[in-house]
């Protein structure tokens, strides 16, 4: 854990470098644009100056979106609905209860497909294409028709982040539960196994690597869909709703700040499967 | 009432009809009729319900209805297709794929790298499509650029994420015996672990072939020309079009299809050594 | 109190201020009303919930509510609070755009979702395609709900809302001297905007009905007072906005730029201005532009704001 | 050559293979596993398989157990199909390489069959540790596979085997990477269980002096196509100390397995 | 134990090996794999190496060959470091296990290392047939490693290593899944390769007479920790018929080498 803080934080210097120098780039058309228009000529370090304290810049520069984080998180009550950890809140129960969901029906699939040629054979074509219908299309038809029957607040955006998640997760499983030696499944055969027994003690412990590899991707694809699924909510709130409000608005730092928040929560959620990856492991004597 | 009755004869008789195939010998046209038959039910389910539950076309039309749309829009449908999937898709995957491979490979070569990029690959695998798509709109331009761009931040996670675990797949036994001939890294590379690594990766670009165009067309939701499979969805329903809407749908379900059973079928030639495809 | 739910069409914003300063002054608790406000959104079509039963009476324009009725969705205009339109387009004078003499060739931005019927009807008036920038021709882009095309200047002339996105581009820094401002209305394209609808077949339940005259009552009530209110109108529409990222100062201004458009109404359709608005939609049916292809019948009634305001 | 039928005719035969043929499709043509061969094994026979590496020794267990179907002939095990047999947990195997699961322990590893089978967790342990005992492992049961050098890892294999009591055993080459004091050792045990408990065992092996000390009875194969070329019938006594490798019959019989296989390899 | 310096001192050892120690760590406590280990190995030796299993006989070689870091000790190889030994790819490395490449057929798996050393694509071909021949593999060339019997696996495993011609071969069990016969061949050719190009061979086995048949000494270990217990140099001349093994001088060394097998064992 320690090792790794010297290189993320090169990382992080060297990304935040290559940000201010984007900045300077993307900004300077537009305060250029400004001077002319007041007549001035702006030496270089006024160009620099200007781009990395717009109000309303293509790209915001790193320590105006810190600025606008630290305002929203540590400055502001978590129940105050200004704050980017209540929003983040709101995201992170519907993710979490999306990405249960989708493991889950992820891993039902995959075990069908494994095991019942006629799923294995009709039902694969079809989870692909159900991942090639564009979510944001069809989830506010889905929200309306389950507000119809009377679904609403946390479990239709869950659906959504389930709807993305699940995908991964099938894909990975199927091919590990099917990653098993010949001779191991044969050895299974020998004792006369049951279908439960092969899969408890022979099929799941080998598509593990398969399994938390289809996790993260799912996890991320979850957060994705929780705030996708925010938008046809009525975008009332979570960090979904702030990148909208902030688009409409031309607020950029908000968007960035918004966006910043989605990354961390992602990267958390995302170090989380990878730190039960490794327990597990280890206790599997895999590592 | 009848229209109900007609659902569910068609649910049970696919069902049954599967049934039967499967038990049959595996051919390849009934590994193809299996996923027809399955689809052709769930179409006839689906009029049926429409039908039977009288549920009003803006809500969702029926597959009668839809068809006849594409049957009329076919010139419409197929501009759409080929800016949004051939244009922006295509070239998206391509590069967000790439990129992410090597990336990987980098990752993998330097521990440094792995312990610094890799949590910070993990921020950008959030960063949702909603939030990038209105600012790589402004970065890109409206055309299929941005849309390739989007892409590309779509694709690129799952890809590294498969990649590097995929290229620490190859066994002690085997990484010992490239040791004993001092292969450098490269060789090590190209002949024991990018082959071991192919499992992981075809799983990283299959999952990629689908992220791939749900990005376009959901990118084209945020500024876009007037034409493309995400415009034309997302115009459709603010103009109570829905037969449009699910014909593009369609065509984007088929269009997915092709290119992740195109993937597969890659995957199938070059893995075939893995116990996963040795039936 | 009656349960009754409001799906409006764009999220929580001084453009809606009447029925948030009605439900937070309590006239609908007078009125015996137990109103629930759903925000919208881009990708919300109203006129699909209230198709699906997730509302009773929607906000939309008029030409997205008739082009639903003619798509099956029965929907009937019940009462009129916005009397004039605020949609505009603006272009920047130093790109040499100066009327619509200068449009041919253009970059235009346009907003879709329902919102683009007005334009279309337009530009077929002004002799324009709309199939790519040419001598008679401009090329069309769907512009994301903000002003930044222009500010970025990916676009010539992008629509606004003369209370949203004219002043985010002043904010940017455009003095209006810098701008070309063509507004529908005056260019006689003008078109209802934010009505209240609900479907036909409800109105034929008297209970029902009367809910309607009493929620259409309150909320005149609401927006007459905003007017009165702004200050205290648009702290009521932060209160009310959970996305927590609305300004006081720019929903202040948008409280003054609404107040504008809904202080000619009193509520009641005018059948001048739903006239016009059929005609226009009516001169320019085309592929594009599938609004409306032949007169509608029984779009409206004013049985609920004659009960309801008098 | 003309299908014989080989086998004594003892009582009932527990396994009984008639004139079976297996052949494999491969991308570059069919391969002939096995061509014609029939077999009898009667009740706590213990037959060892001899014959040049590819002859289809492995292949013929794996038609006895149920893991290979053949593509002619049949085979009966306890009067059932294979199927059958297996579904009743006839028999053990004991694989060619040890194909340990690398995520359980040895001790693990062991109880896995019997986890499968339904054993009480007490006995399970009894088990282990009794197995464990028996192949020298004691003190590893902790350790992961490849903690383990390639004979114990085999070893443990063998012990897996062992730790549930089926009446048939199918072993493939269990002693190949053993040392042969262990070997020897392993052998006795074998002898004795196999006299204590009356099993049947079907024995792969490509030494020479393991097989004639085993078997009642030894199998000579030939490959391409796999046949039996010769099925000897060991004269020497049940009850046999280690030194009885230095008997004439011992060598006797040694002596004729040595020129059935040297036959067989032909080429060499 | 103090210890000991085995080994001739005849002129400069190609492999030396000085007071080696190697302990792994585990996840219950360490395990003392190699301890005070000594030997040097002579240009053109070829030396045996025999023990009871899990001994360190395959830990040995590894360090030899730079797969394993001893935690104590030195190991030179042709006077340089093994890793440097390794660099110069000074020996050709047979695993306990065949370890083919699944997704290369088995020409193609010998072909490897040919490649990886940019060999021409027509030395690859003549080397890949010559090998093949060697361990009677011919006609298999195209087959992929799960379409082979475990013997088979094993010898096309050899027949990769013999392929690209280094100066040491380092062989962990090569031998073990191997009917009589073809390993009486191999035996035969093995010694053959190595007189007529002077390698120097380090050869694990478990088999007490292929021992004596093939080397100039045999080094005898015992278990836990490692340790070599006796180094016998061979009487034998270096042309060996294999009916050698009949010959008082050669039973007389199988009884010194299974003496002292037996009281490493000590508990057997
Ligand atoms: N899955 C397979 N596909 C194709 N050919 C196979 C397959 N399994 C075995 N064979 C072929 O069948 C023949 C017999 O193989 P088998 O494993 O039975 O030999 P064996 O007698 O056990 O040899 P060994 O002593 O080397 O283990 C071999 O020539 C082998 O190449
Ligand atoms: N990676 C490892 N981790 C922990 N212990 C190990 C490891 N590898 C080997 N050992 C232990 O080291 C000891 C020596 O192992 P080694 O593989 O050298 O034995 P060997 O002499 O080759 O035995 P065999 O003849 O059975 O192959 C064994 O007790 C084994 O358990
Ligand atoms: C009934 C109704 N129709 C259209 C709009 C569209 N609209 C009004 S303001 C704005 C820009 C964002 O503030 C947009 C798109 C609306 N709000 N209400
Ligand atoms: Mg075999
Ligand atoms: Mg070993």
């Amino acid at each position: 854990m320690r090792r790794s803080v010297v290189p993320v934080l090169t990382v992080v210097g060297f990304l935040l470098v290559l940000w201010y120098a984007a900045a300077v780039w993307l900004n300077a058309p537009w305060a250029y644009n400004k001077a002319q228009r007041a007549g001035e000529t702006l030496s270089f370090s006024q160009v620099v100056a200007d781009t990395w304290s717009q109000k309303k810049p293509k790209l915001p520069a790193p320590h105006q979106v810190a600025r606008e984080v630290w305002e929203t998180t540590a400055q502001k009550a978590v129940t105050s609905k200004r704050s980017l950890i209540y929003h983040a809140g709101v995201t992170l129960s519907a993710t979490l209860l999306g990405f249960v969901l989708g493991t889950g029906l992820g891993i039902l699939l995959a075990v069908g497909i494994v095991y019942n040629r006629t799923m294995d054979m009709s039902v694969m074509p079809w989870v692909i294409a159900s991942q090639t219908i564009p979510i944001l299309a069809i989830a506010p038809m889905i929200i309306v028709v389950l507000n119809a029957v009377g679904i609403s607040g946390l479990l239709p955006k869950a659906m959504i982040s389930m709807y993305l998640s699940f995908f991964p997760v099938v894909v990975g499983m199927v091919k590990g539960l099917r990653s098993p030696e010949a001779m191991q499944l044969d050895q299974m055969r020998t004792w006369h196994a049951s279908r439960g027994q092969t899969f408890w003690k022979l099929r799941l412990p080998s598509s593990m690597p398969y399994l938390f590899t289809s996790l993260k991707i799912a996890m991320a694809a979850s957060l994705v869909g929780a705030i996708v699924g925010e938008l046809p909510t009525g975008a009332v709130a979570g960090l979904g709703a702030r990148l909208l409000a902030g688009s409409y608005y031309g607020q950029t730092v908000q968007i960035w700040s918004a966006l910043v928040m989605a990354a961390v929560l992602a990267a958390c959620l995302v170090g989380i499967i990878g730190l039960l990856q490794r327990v597990m492991l280890r206790r599997m004597g895999m590592s | 009432m009848g229209w109900i009755v007609f659902a569910l004869a068609a649910w049970a008789l696919g069902w049954l009809l599967n049934v039967w195939l499967a038990r049959q010998p595996v051919t390849w046209w009934s590994s193809f009729a299996a996923p027809v038959i399955f689809g052709l039910t769930l179409l006839a389910v689906w009029e049926g319900v429409v039908r039977g539950f009288e549920i009003n076309q803006v809500l969702l039309p029926a597959p009668t209805a839809i068809a006849a749309r594409i049957g009329s829009s076919a010139d419409l449908l197929w501009a759409d297709f080929a800016q949004t999937v051939l244009k922006g898709a295509l070239s998206g995957y391509v590069i967000g794929c790439g990129a992410a491979f090597l990336i990987a490979v980098a990752v993998d070569r330097f521990p440094f790298l792995q312990r610094g990029l890799l949590p910070v690959g993990n921020f950008v695998a959030a960063l949702p499509v909603i939030g990038m798509a209105p600012i790589l709109v402004m970065w890109f331009g409206f055309d299929w650029q941005s849309k390739a761009a989007v892409v590309v931040v779509m694709v690129f996670f799952p890809m590294l994420v498969n990649t590097v675990q995929g290229l620490q797949a190859a066994d002690a036994m085997q990484k010992d015996l490239m040791r004993t001939y001092a292969a450098g890294y490269w060789r090590t590379l190209l002949k024991l672990r990018l082959p071991a690594a192919m499992p992981f990766i075809f799983n990283g670009l299959k999952i990629g072939t689908t992220l791939a165009l749900i990005g376009a067309i959901v990118a084209e939701f945020f500024g876009s020309p007037i034409v493309g499979m995400g415009f034309r969805i997302s115009t459709s329903v603010g103009q109570l079009t829905l037969d449009l809407v699910w014909a593009e749908i369609f065509v984007a379900a088929l269009a997915g299809s092709a290119f992740y059973g195109v993937m597969a079928l890659v995957e199938q030639r070059v893995t075939f050594w893995h116990p996963s495809q040795r039936n | 109190a009656d349960d009754l739910t409001l799906q409006l069409k764009w999220v929580t914003q001084a453009q809606f201020a009447g029925y948030y300063v009605a439900k937070d002054k309590g006239f609908y608790e007078e009125e015996g009303l137990n109103v629930t406000i759903k925000p919208g959104g881009p990708d919300i079509a109203p006129e699909q919930v209230i198709v699906g039963g997730g509302a009773d009476v929607i906000v939309t324009w008029m030409a997205a509510g008739l082009a639903a009725r003619e798509r099956g969705v029965p929907l009937v205009n019940i009462a009129q609070p916005f009397k004039t339109g605020g949609l505009q387009v603006n272009c920047l004078k130093s790109t040499g755009v100066e009327s619509t003499d200068d449009f041919a060739g253009r970059t235009m931005g346009v907003w879709f979702y329902g919102n683009e019927y007005p334009f279309y009807a337009w530009m077929a008036s002004l002799g324009l395609e709309t199939d790519g920038a040419d001598d008679n021709g401009v090329t069309v882009l769907k512009q994301a709900f903000s002003a930044d095309p222009l500010i970025q200047g990916q676009a010539d002339c992008i629509s606004t809302m003369t209370y949203n996105e004219y002043r985010q581009i002043l904010q940017a820094g455009i003095t209006p001297e810098e701008l070309v401002t063509f507004n529908y209305l005056d260019m006689g394209f003008g078109m209802l905007e934010d009505g209240l609808y609900v479907l036909e077949d409800d109105l034929e339940d008297p209970a029902f009905k009367d809910k309607m005259v009493r929620f259409v009552r309150a909320s005149m009530k609401g927006w007459k007072y905003a007017e009165e209110h702004q200050e205290e109108a648009a702290e009521i529409v932060i209160e009310n906005d959970a996305s927590g990222a609305q300004e006081l100062d720019h929903q202040l201004y948008m409280v003054g730029e609404v107040a504008k458009l809904t202080a000619g109404s009193n509520g009641t359709l005018d059948e001048a201005d739903y006239a016009q608005t059929v005609n226009t939609l009516l001169s320019a049916v085309s592929e594009e532009n599938p609004a409306i292809t032949k007169e509608p019948e029984g779009a409206w009634t004013h049985a609920i704001t004659d009960e309801a305001l008098n | 050559m003309p299908a014989e039928h080989h086998g004594s005719v003892s009582a009932e035969p527990v396994i009984s293979a008639q004139n079976l043929d297996l052949t494999f499709q491969t991308n570059d043509g069919p391969v002939h596993a096995l061509k014609g061969v029939s077999l009898d094994i009667g009740k706590g026979d213990f037959v060892s398989f001899i014959g040049p590496s590819g002859c289809g020794k492995t292949t013929f267990l794996r038609c006895m157990a149920d893991l290979e179907q053949p593509t002619g002939g049949t085979v009966t095990v306890n009067g059932m199909t294979p199927e059958e047999a297996r579904r009743s947990r006839a028999y053990g195997y004991v694989f060619q390489a040890a194909g340990l699961y690398p995520w359980r322990t040895i001790g693990g590893n062991i109880r896995l069959p019997l986890e499968i089978m339904g054993i009480s967790k007490a006995e399970q342990d009894a088990r282990v540790a009794r197995v464990l005992d028996l192949v020298e492992l004691s003190g590893f049961e902790k350790k992961f596979p490849w903690q383990l050098s390639g004979g114990m890892q085999q070893r443990a294999s063998i012990a897996r085997a062992l730790g549930f009591d089926a009446d048939i055993l199918l072993m493939d080459e269990p002693f190949g990477a053993l040392d042969e004091i262990v070997r020897d050792h392993l052998n006795e045990q074998l002898l004795k269980l196999w006299d204590r408990t009356g099993k049947t065992i079907a024995f792969v092996t490509h030494s020479i002096p393991e097989a004639v000390y085993l078997s009642t009875r030894i199998v000579v194969m030939s490959p391409r196509p796999g046949r039996i070329t010769d099925v000897i019938d060991s004269p020497l006594p049940r009850e046999r100390p280690l030194d009885i490798r230095e008997t004439p019959e011992f060598l006797e019989v040694a002596h004729r397995v040595r020129e059935g296989l040297r036959a067989g390899h032909g080429d060499v």
